[in-house]
């Protein structure tokens, strides 16, 4: 059939793009400037972080604005591992994930009590006291923080291939999450979450399997963040602004959007690099970019394109044309 | 004693907790008592001013348009806005901590081995009851706080009545400014204060709100008491370093078993 | 009805919520002084057309005159101003707030607020139960309490014309003839009113001209007491010669 | 006849007000109950019980033998029930077919691979065939309702809940409404439709149940139930004395 092959041939382009796509940034410190290796691992360390509050708020409802708190124990695990313990850096990372899905674990008994604003306040209000406790604990140096000595060792370069396989594997998790049969709960939650309930999708389980997979993603990319900025403190770590900087990122990209972080991701970070020497003005425009942007188009960038031309760049579809041919 | 001391600071602490965009009140009352002024009365008589025409013009401009599309444009909006204004404070102040000057802030009006009471808990104690005695009586007897009553219970049969919701909306949020900006004095004469410092108030007066219930004004000050005592039996046994950790706790907790609120109505459903 | 004292002239009025047109071509006229009843099963359109009146639904075309002033789209707020007033359906009286707090509401616009202690006496003249319990939550009233609050809070605002949804739904038969005694001494104190009910028998007894609506069209007219009954009731169900609606 | 369904003196209070007083009815094997009563009747809360949304105040629902008042929603759906909303809920940035998929995979506990086929069925003989790939968000009224039959079907339900399937609809969508509810019937579902269009009731039921003021007026054959004083007297009033 003609249709097929066009659909087929237009597929095998795509996946002819990404493979490329990919190639260059796998190769990127080869030929590039540190400097704008340097913008890149930004940039897939923060589409990490956007692609986790995305599958909470964007898919799950769970409109989050604790998600320091994962930032916060994965850059203050890698420290204690490679300082306190002398361990590989690597095992920080990897800590700082389990450590953040434990902590989400413990927490989401309460937390999940609390609906709507109440859940978006009550994040809040947890990560603020994780600061304030982490400021008065010894055992993690109180508010003095650390030094972390294990990324001097490391090369721009280094990072970046961390930071490649975080944001890039975070992509791909949620891109995969979508095809299997959670991301049909997922899909199903975020057009209606009453009609999805009514079809036995179990709404609190499969919030709280999203919640400790955001957990884990946002602790691991928190580490590789602090191994680039290699000081922690704990109000910083444990600061909004780095919701606040998801926040933005999703809203601008498009909320329940696999593309969306993605786009927000580069908007965020090649906006807050151009304006460097103003870390003022650049946020000063990031909150005139997003009320613009929720008064223009309240689905951002790929929300819009999507409604308006049927646009996916990434489709995580079920088409019905596959099970005819298969059958 | 010293638990009296703390219950004592304690309730009049609370009673300053109210409002939000606090800070940005307390650096507009700064700058404009010592460059233009030079008199902190007066400021804060502009500040109240300045904060309810933005407070209107947010709300008119920005929030209500986008009111009917969900209930996260609103909290993004609101949100893109404090960012705004906070990092325009940045800018114009720098990071630095800062805290506002009076004769007041240093004298104790009761002095004695017992029992101590600094002039600025107490000012902050009988302003709070003022501003909420005052608020009380507008929302009680006037038409307009009848009206923003009338609007939350029922929006359109507020319109029915013939109140213009969406103004009522803005005017509210003037009123929630005016506040903002007294409390934002007050923090500024209280603590030493940083243009980040604001999220730390915001928490706070969501937690009074919350504690309080939704809507109640004596619940406002009920739940300001509750935060305050905690933050400084926190602080009394588990060392200073503790008062925010106890208070947020106590949120946290009070969230967990109640999201409406300790004295919300039984009434609701 | 003559021309010369209508009151309220709808004309081709549609309005559509998204794909659903829920009103199609309505046209009516109610005059002055009378008393209408809107005669429908639930879905027929009824509160949809009277929200339109009102300004809380948008009509998609036709217009809406009072006095020969448009009003159609015009916001709920203005129209209040312009003297027309509703008791919604379900009462929705503001329940966090005293019986004489929901009473003062009703007096919220400017021209009713200078004549807001005269209205008071009258309506708690009407409603003694409501002096009573003034100082009450209105959460604290029951059914037939709350429709009466609904009409005395909308009389409070000095209406020419009243539109009352559904006031005796769910009330027990007693305490619907007190409430229909009362709105037959409003119309008499000179308020034109409009009557939307389920209840066939109800509204040809206690209104002057009424109109029958099936699925968002109107499909029967004339002076209630000249109606025949048992077409009234074909149209109601849509059946017989009403099942090409 | 052999009861799918029996609700049993089932009641509602919110505060102080009595929603539902006491219903009872029985749902028989391939059976098709329509609900009809006046607004306020209560006829959407018995349906929001019935789907596990609210907890009746008293009484009980056995459902094939099984008491399942105290089940929560996702439990009921995977015992067999299926439901569809008086405003359609469809999953709108997803496609039909992949609505229907969701039916399978969450309502059946079907794997992904059997719910496809399931889908690819199902919106076949449901006519959505051509429009499987259609994002849901784009259907028509008429086609939200079929979508969200469809979606329930998927789930391979015993029991059927259906509010106001035919309302706003024209004559001739409601005609084919009401085939769509005799396909339903033919697969072995038993249905409670609510609806108001009393005529559709009376052309596309078994059995019909009058509520009012949230108790049973009267149950029985559809042309029986339309032509009694007691439907007459509910929604024509009473003579007045």
């Amino acid at each position: 059939m003609q249709f097929n092959f066009n659909e087929d041939s237009r597929s095998k382009f795509k996946w002819g793009i990404l493979v490329l796509l990919l190639a260059i940034l796998c190769t990127l410190p080869l030929w590039a400037p540190e400097y704008f290796v340097m913008v890149f691992m930004l940039i897939f360390l923060y589409m990490a972080l956007g692609q986790m509050w995305n599958l909470l708020a964007g898919y799950t409802g769970l409109v989050s604005l604790g998600q320091q708190i994962f930032i916060g124990l994965g850059g203050y695990s890698l420290a204690v591992i490679t300082e306190l313990y002398d361990l590989p850096m690597l095992l920080g990372l990897f800590v700082g994930g389990v450590i953040s899905v434990i902590f989400a674990l413990v927490i989401s008994q309460p937390i999940f009590k609390m609906r709507g604003v109440y859940f978006t306040i009550g994040t809040w209000i947890a990560a603020e006291a994780l600061a304030v406790f982490f400021s008065n604990w010894t055992y993690v140096r109180s508010g003095q923080g650390f030094n972390i000595t294990a990324s001097y060792d490391l090369t721009t370069v280094d990072i970046y291939y961390i930071a490649l396989v975080v944001g890039i594997g975070s992509v791909a998790l949620v891109y995969f999450l979508l095809r299997s049969r959670l991301g049909l709960a997922l899909m199903a939650m975020r057009d209606n979450e009453s009609a999805a309930e009514t079809m036995g999708i179990e709404l609190y389980k499969t919030k709280l399997k999203c919640f400790l997979i955001s957990a884990f993603v946002t602790g691991v990319a928190g580490g590789a963040l602090y191994l680039s900025i290699a000081y922690i403190q704990p109000f910083a770590a444990y600061s909004i602004d780095w919701t606040v900087a998801m926040v933005f990122m999703v809203i601008i990209g498009g909320i329940g959007t696999l593309e969306g972080p993605i786009i927000g991701a580069v908007v965020y970070v090649v906006l807050k690099q151009f304006l460097y020497d103003y870390p003022g003005i650049s946020m000063i425009i990031l909150g005139v970019l997003a009320v613009a942007i929720i008064l223009i188009a309240p689905k951002g960038i790929m929300g819009t394109l999507h409604d308006r031309y049927g646009i996916e760049f990434l489709s995580a579809r079920r088409r019905s044309k596959d099970v005819e041919s298969a059958a | 004693m010293e638990i009296i001391q703390s219950v004592l600071n304690g309730i009049l602490l609370g009673g300053l907790y109210s409002g939000d965009l606090v800070i940005v009140s307390t650096f507009l009352c700064m700058i404009i008592a010592a460059q233009v002024t030079g008199s902190l009365l007066l400021a804060l008589v502009i500040t109240i001013c300045f904060m309810a025409v933005i407070g209107f013009l947010l709300q008119n401009f920005l929030i209500n348009k986008v009111l009917d599309k969900g209930d996260e444009p609103p909290l993004l909006v609101t949100f893109g806005v404090s960012i705004f204004l906070s990092n325009v404070l940045l800018l114009l102040f720098g990071a630095d901590a800062r805290s506002i000057q009076s004769p007041i802030t240093s004298s104790n009006v009761i002095s004695s081995n017992l029992v101590s009471v600094s002039a600025v808990y107490l000012l902050n104690f009988v302003v709070a009851v003022l501003v909420i005695g005052a608020l009380h009586y507008v929302m009680k007897y006037t038409y307009f706080g009848r009206s923003i009553r009338a609007t939350s219970n029922d929006v359109t049969a507020a319109e029915l009545m013939g109140v213009n919701t969406k103004r009522i909306y803005s005017y509210t949020m003037c009123l929630a400014m005016a506040s903002a900006a007294i409390a934002g004095l007050l923090v500024g004469m209280t603590f030493v204060f940083y243009p980040s410092t604001g999220t730390q108030y915001l928490i706070i007066a969501f937690g009074v709100v919350v504690i309080g219930g939704m809507g109640s004004l004596l619940g406002t000050l009920v739940g300001g008491v509750i935060l305050g005592l905690a933050q400084l039996l926190g602080a009394y046994f588990f060392g200073a370093g503790y008062q925010l950790l106890a208070g947020y706790i106590v949120l946290l907790i009070i969230l967990t078993i109640k999201p409406e609120g300790l004295l919300s109505t039984a009434a609701r459903k | 009805m003559t021309t010369e004292n209508t009151m309220l002239a709808v004309d081709n009025l549609n309005v559509h919520y998204g794909d659903f047109k829920a009103l199609h071509n309505i046209s009516l006229k109610i005059s002055s002084g009378s008393v209408v009843s809107i005669i429908g099963s639930n879905g027929a359109g009824k509160s949809t057309l009277l929200n339109t009146i009102m300004g809380i639904n948008k009509p998609s075309d036709g217009t809406i005159a009072f006095f020969s002033k448009k009003i159609g789209g015009m916001p709920t707020n203005q129209v209040v101003a312009e003297g027309i007033s509703m008791s919604p359906e379900g009462s929705r009286v503001f329940e966090k707030m005293t019986v004489e707090e929901n009473l003062l509401m009703g007096a919220y616009l400017k021209q009713a607020r200078q004549r807001k202690d005269e209205r008071l006496e009258k309506v708690y003249g009407l409603f003694p139960v409501l002096k009573e319990k003034r100082e009450q939550h209105a959460s604290f009233l029951s059914g037939g309490q709350r429709q009466m609050l609904a009409i005395a809070r909308g009389i409070m605002t000095g209406p020419k014309l009243l539109l009352c949804d559904e006031i005796s739904l769910g009330l027990a038969p007693v305490v619907i003839k007190d409430i229909y005694q009362k709105i037959k001494e409003i119309n008499r104190e000179g308020v034109t009113i409009v009557l939307v009910e389920q209840d066939v028998k109800r509204s040809l007894k206690h209104s002057d001209y009424s109109y029958v609506m099936l699925k968002g069209k109107i499909v029967m007219e004339g002076k209630s007491s000249e109606l025949p009954e048992d077409e009234v009731r074909d149209a109601y169900f849509g059946v017989n010669k009403y099942a090409k609606y | 006849m052999n009861a799918v369904l029996k609700v049993e003196n089932i009641g509602i209070s919110f505060g102080s007000n009595d929603v539902l007083k006491s219903l009872s009815f029985e749902l028989g094997e391939n059976e098709v109950l329509g609900v009809i009563g006046p607004n306020g009747a209560g006829k959407t809360v018995m349906l929001n019980i019935l789907t596990g949304i609210l907890k009746p105040t008293k009484g009980s629902i056995i459902f094939q033998g099984k008491n399942i008042t105290d089940r929560t929603i996702t439990e009921r759906c995977r015992m067999g029930f299926g439901r569809t909303f008086q405003v359609p809920r469809p999953f709108e940035k997803m496609t039909v077919f992949e609505n229907v998929i969701v039916g399978g995979v969450y309502g059946d506990q079907l794997r992904e691979k059997d719910a496809k086929r399931r889908a690819l069925e199902v919106t076949e003989i449901i006519g959505l065939g051509d429009k499987k790939d259609w994002f849901a968000g784009k259907l028509g009224l008429l086609d939200r309702k079929r979508l969200e039959i469809a979606r329930a079907l998927a789930s391979n339900p015993k029991v059927l809940l259906f509010d106001e399937v035919a309302g706003g609809l024209t004559e001739s969508e409601v005609s084919d409404i009401l085939g769509i509810v005799r396909m339903v019937k033919e697969q072995g579902v038993s249905v409670v439709w609510i609806e108001h269009v009393l005529k559709t009731m009376r052309e596309g039921t078994d059995r019909v149940l009058c509520l009012a003021e949230g108790r049973n007026v009267i149950c029985g054959l559809p042309d029986e139930v339309m032509e009694s004083k007691e439907v007459h007297e509910v929604y024509l009033g009473a003579e007045e004395e």
